[in-house]
């Protein structure tokens, strides 16, 4: 496989050429499928409680669900994930129910994350999940640093981490592909390639064609997939994962996809893009074109996604009810886990803000 | 004369400043087609073309090197940061490269790079959206530190960081970019670095703060106007070098201090501050200088209105100061 | 007991902590093989192999984002930086993501990262071998930072940071790595973290100090003994959190303050000193409190003497505080 | 040309084989052999003035005199110098007179940047070489900075930078070969793969094979050249300052050398790498093998050599002596050149400390 050689299962028909087998039964490519669906009216309810006012930020995946699903699907329960703002799919993957993604969204007492951060960045110890920062990049080197450790503790994990073609730029990646290829550790780096870092073009981001090539700098192999073929994306990360766990070292996968929305709610792409072009890039929705294929193959039907669409679309609503009913973590829960203690100079901010509050000073001389 | 929010208003004196001097250029991320993540760079790519309006790649390091390397070649760049928070990532060219070039290279090159960011909470941003690092940047010899707090000074401020000889933190208090709108000159003018600017006058007690702390301290004063505590509002404008004499000025007439600022406590900007005052006035000192800050945290998500200093937590020390 | 100086301390203690605990790992530039540049790790690759001491690629930021990671993992890293000038290229890493990784994931994941690197001046090191940045890691909320001024403190304090949940930053004064020693027991001990040492009794006037600037200090207490002047000396040992029950006692008993770091000035770590001091003491005050610190300046290579506080210098600022 | 082949002329009998034909007339070839011994006698006149405590700090060149001149020795007066801190043989090629030179290592009054650097931290504006800072790679994103500067106005710049192995893997590497790569900027990046950072060998430093062929992941070329072999040196980075100079772009050149000597005079290369590697690689000193393909080519013999040497002792000797007679930087200078302007609390710490000097504080109310 060289680094500019794309890799597909679909073809321009979306049916998979003859001699290929899907390395996935009918049920997981069913669950694959449900899955993607999922996460696309998902994240479009989150852009509509935002216009509501009710999500304050909010980063979608629409058109590069293949990616995050297909990918994090590869991941067994012991391995780990360090994601970025926009693989929700991958979290839901993970088996993080929307209630508790809500409960981060919203930022509520229910957030794992006690409401401190802004939505998307959920974290989740018991899932294996790192926690969300933005710094763009920083995650990946700490991938890197968790798979050494797996390394020196001869530990089963495997770890998966997820950024943007924009964080190739950055520190976290080149020093984190840099030690992973010098340790050729246990992960698998997954970069969607959607051609924009918010308004940044691909072209103003690197000098090389592809991300794919920039392994090479690391002494390792990167691979480029078509990242709206969801069958492609699971096949080369599924192998990916399988050389990291059998110690072949680290590969760095090239998701080439595109954004169809905007970076995030907070952005506006028509001043940066041209409607055609996104246009282009809808005809190969990922998951239209998984359908298309689940329906040759004679798996799905119109009437069965109708149904999926619509019950999907209530149980997200069931989830946003509950999830925005809990109330705001409380007041005290500022000045928590900023260590494992207390030390005294928090303790006398905690106080003097629970006393202001209670109305009791500026009256005392 | 035009009602300029801070946008327009530094979007207005980034167009003057870039026609005044062609050796001017701008880059950061998002900087060109877009107009910046906040548009403050609004169109002008179109106006000065894409040799001076600069994409970069997403690299804060790659921004505040190319800038130092562009200014020892001559030209005169202003670097953005999109977030004051992303300014970490380029730290060590800030500190330890743009603030000492001068200096190590005994005067024979100089880096005049304008660092703009914008800093501070108030929108919702989160742990990386809403801090305010100016103890950092005021901590490393060799940078000048200034923050405006209204879009007259945000303008004029601007335009004379561009004249300055020495590298320049541009914070920009991003509460304030669409909240308020001001009368602005259209044309060029310049307010000084290293002047405060006194807002109210008052002969009570100080309050000191500076950025998005303005506005809130000038409601304060207001509500303690009522209970007859007379405020002397001081917007430092520049925090390196500082305005000491009108610091000093104020102290010796109310001999009374409260300091504001949104940055964690423990060695923030308001600690230098007090400290120098009472380097230079203790025997004016009537009582003990205040402190009203964010709190000794990552800087929160949905309970940021609690963390941030709120109208009655300074009025509070207000009353407590003058009762002390 | 045996004779130590502060590497051979510190490198007792290392052997110590890896010994108790194999989930400790020591990561740097050159700490393996060769045992560091100051040889603070001779020999621990040879005991504990080379899973346990990891030579790293040359990139501060790795070197913290992998203990980030291995702590994620169950690991107790200790991250060396080469010189404190070097953590520059890895704050980002510090800041937006080591303090802040227990707040932002609700307490679900920690990052108990030992951080040690050499600081300080002393050894003609110039502008990048001799920074003190104690003051940028005490603004942040979520670092617990220490520096030893003996032998004993850096064995004991270390000994501590490992068993700390949350990461601590450990200061080194290189200026003592070999200049001293002391008596200090072979086996397991610990000085807590946020406790200062009261290093000599004085009733006049208080010192208050830290790392390189204690036996400095101990020197000009005698010699100000000799003017009459009793000096209060204190070496804090921590910054954050800071021992300020200790400050307050002295403050109370002496009434007069100097504070001595090497730090440039300005949001120094003596601000938050003196300002702590004036919140909680300002009516047992009897003088302004001074500070002798280094210039705000980048830190110079020939002039390195001229820069530092001096004996004398320190001197001078504790008679005028007593005669205040 | 790919990144794996190493570039030589000269063969293993150090003189070229037939087809070559040198770049450089005669007069030039000998120029740059006089300037890699003058590179090497003073370097190890540095490290006796260390052991007499005369010099605080060095970092010695030897073994890698070839890489040093012959990539400067490309440049034309109006192009810039971004170098480190071992290529002393650079700075003189660049007409960097030996007495200036050390009136930087002594920080004296005489010295360009007022004593406040280490040893071999220099810089000179009329020189057109950027100040030397020690954090490692630093100064290579400037380079890349400087020349976007140079395309941006037009200007006839090429730009040279010099760094080591360990450098590659830092930010400044990172970001400078990435934004020269999509810019395509007129800068040459010369790397001394010296196979160690300090204690830290080659393959504990990056997984990849080579250095050069990190630039595939930038979008440009690699090439690696035998540095050892000055000739091979000058005719690489030659091309790669012409390219620059024609607009084709950047070129990374990987030297391949060794450091003869430890680190600098505070390292002891004996904990960590074996005698015998350094005894082979000495076989292949640039010095002993340029001279010898002189020799072959009859333009140098060995008593010119020995007066060489004997001339530039005794020149070295007496800028040693000039330069070292110099008073320290005035105490005033302390506070200069923080700002062009001199703000108050500068001037309030330099008259306080004046006034200390004098004896005047601390005896007044
Ligand atoms: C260090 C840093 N700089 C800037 C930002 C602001 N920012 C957030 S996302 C983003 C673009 C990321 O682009 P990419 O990596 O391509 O991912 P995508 O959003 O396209 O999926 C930027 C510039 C940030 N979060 N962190
Ligand atoms: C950012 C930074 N980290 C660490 C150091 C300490 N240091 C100085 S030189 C060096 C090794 C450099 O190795 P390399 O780049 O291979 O160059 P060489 O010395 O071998 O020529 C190190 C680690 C530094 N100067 N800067
Ligand atoms: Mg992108
Ligand atoms: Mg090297």
């Amino acid at each position: 496989m060289s680094e500019t050689e794309l890799i597909r299962v679909l073809g321009d028909d979306d049916t998979s050429p003859a001699p290929y087998h899907p390395s996935l039964d009918d049920e997981s490519l069913l669950a694959l499928y449900r899955r993607m669906v999922q996460t696309r009216l998902f994240d479009a309810e989150m852009i509509r409680l935002h216009r509501q006012g009710r999500v304050s930020i909010y980063s979608s995946s629409e058109g590069e669900e293949a990616l995050a699903v297909a990918a994090a699907m590869t991941l067994s329960e012991e391995d780990w994930l360090f994601p970025d703002y926009r693989v929700s799919g991958a979290l839901f993957e993970r088996g993080v129910p929307m209630e508790e993604f809500l409960a981060q969204l919203f930022g509520t007492s229910k957030d794992l994350s006690k409401g401190r951060q802004i939505p998307t960045h959920y974290g989740s110890r018991q899932r294996h999940i790192a926690s969300i920062s933005s710094p763009v990049g920083n995650g990946i080197a700490h991938a890197v640093g968790f798979a050494w450790a797996a390394r020196i503790k001869k530990g089963p994990e495997v770890v998966l981490t997820f950024f943007g073609d924009g964080a190739t730029s950055e520190e976290g990646f080149h020093t984190g592909m840099n030690i992973a290829g010098v340790h050729k550790l246990p992960v698998v780096f997954v970069c969607r390639n959607n051609q924009y870092a918010i308004s940044v073009p691909f072209n103003l981001q690197t000098g090389s064609d592809t991300i794919a090539v920039k392994a090479k700098a690391y002494g390792f192999d990167g691979v480029r997939v078509d990242g709206t073929d969801a069958l492609a994306v699971h096949d080369v990360v599924r192998e990916a994962v399988e050389r990291a766990r059998k110690g072949g070292g680290p590969t760095l996968v090239e998701g080439v996809s595109y954004r169809h929305g905007a970076h995030s709610t907070s952005d506006d792409d028509t001043r940066y893009r041209k409607a055609a072009e996104a246009e282009a890039w809808r005809k190969r929705d990922p998951i239209d074109r998984f359908g298309r294929y689940l329906k040759s193959r004679g798996l799905w039907d119109d009437a069965r996604d109708a149904a999926l669409r619509e019950t999907l679309e209530s149980r997200i609503q069931t989830a946003v009810a509950e999830a925005e009913a809990a109330p705001p973590p409380p007041l005290e829960s500022l000045f928590d886990d900023v260590y494992d203690d207390l030390p005294w100079h928090l303790r006398e901010q905690r106080q003097d803000l629970t006393d202001h509050l209670r109305g009791l000073k500026g009256r005392k001389p | 004369m035009s009602r300029m929010n801070m946008v327009e208003a530094l979007n207005n004196g980034l167009h003057l400043g870039m026609r005044e001097n062609e050796n001017v250029v701008l880059l950061g991320e998002d900087v060109g087609l877009l107009g910046g993540v906040f548009r403050v760079s609004a169109g002008l790519q179109e106006t000065f073309g894409t040799d001076r309006v600069l994409d970069t790649p997403l690299s804060e390091t790659g921004i505040i090197a190319s800038a130092i390397g562009m200014a020892l070649y001559g030209l005169r760049p202003i670097a953005e940061i999109q977030f004051a928070d992303f300014a970490f990532p380029a730290f060590d060219q800030i500190i330890n490269e743009l603030a000492k070039y001068r200096y190590r290279s005994g005067n024979q090159l100089t880096t005049p790079v304008l660092v703009r960011m914008p800093v501070g909470g108030g929108v919702g941003g989160g742990l990386y959206h809403s801090q305010s690092p100016e103890s950092h940047f005021a901590h490393t010899a060799g940078l000048k530190v200034v923050i405006p707090s209204n879009p007259y000074d945000a303008k004029g401020l601007l335009l004379a960081a561009l004249r300055e000889q020495d590298p320049v933190i541009f914070l920009e208090p991003k509460k304030l970019y669409r909240t308020t709108s001001a009368e602005v000159p259209d044309g060029a003018f310049t307010v000084p670095i290293g002047s405060a600017r006194r807002v109210r006058e008052g002969t009570d007690v100080t309050l000191i703060c500076y950025g998005a702390m303005v506005p809130l301290a000038e409601d304060v004063a207001r509500r303690a106007a009522e209970e007859q505590i007379q405020v002397d509002v001081l917007d430092l404008r520049s925090l390196l070098p500082l305005d000491i004499e009108t610091v000093l000025a104020s102290v010796q007439k109310t001999h009374r201090i409260v300091i504001v600022h949104e940055a964690p406590r423990t060695c923030g900007y308001g600690a230098e501050l007090a400290s120098l005052i009472v380097e230079k006035a203790f025997w004016s000192l009537d009582a003990p200088i205040l402190r009203v800050t964010g709190f000794d945290t990552p800087f929160p998500y949905r309970l940021e209105k609690e963390y941030l200093p709120t109208s009655d937590r300074i009025l509070d020390a207000l009353r407590t100061t003058v009762a002390a």
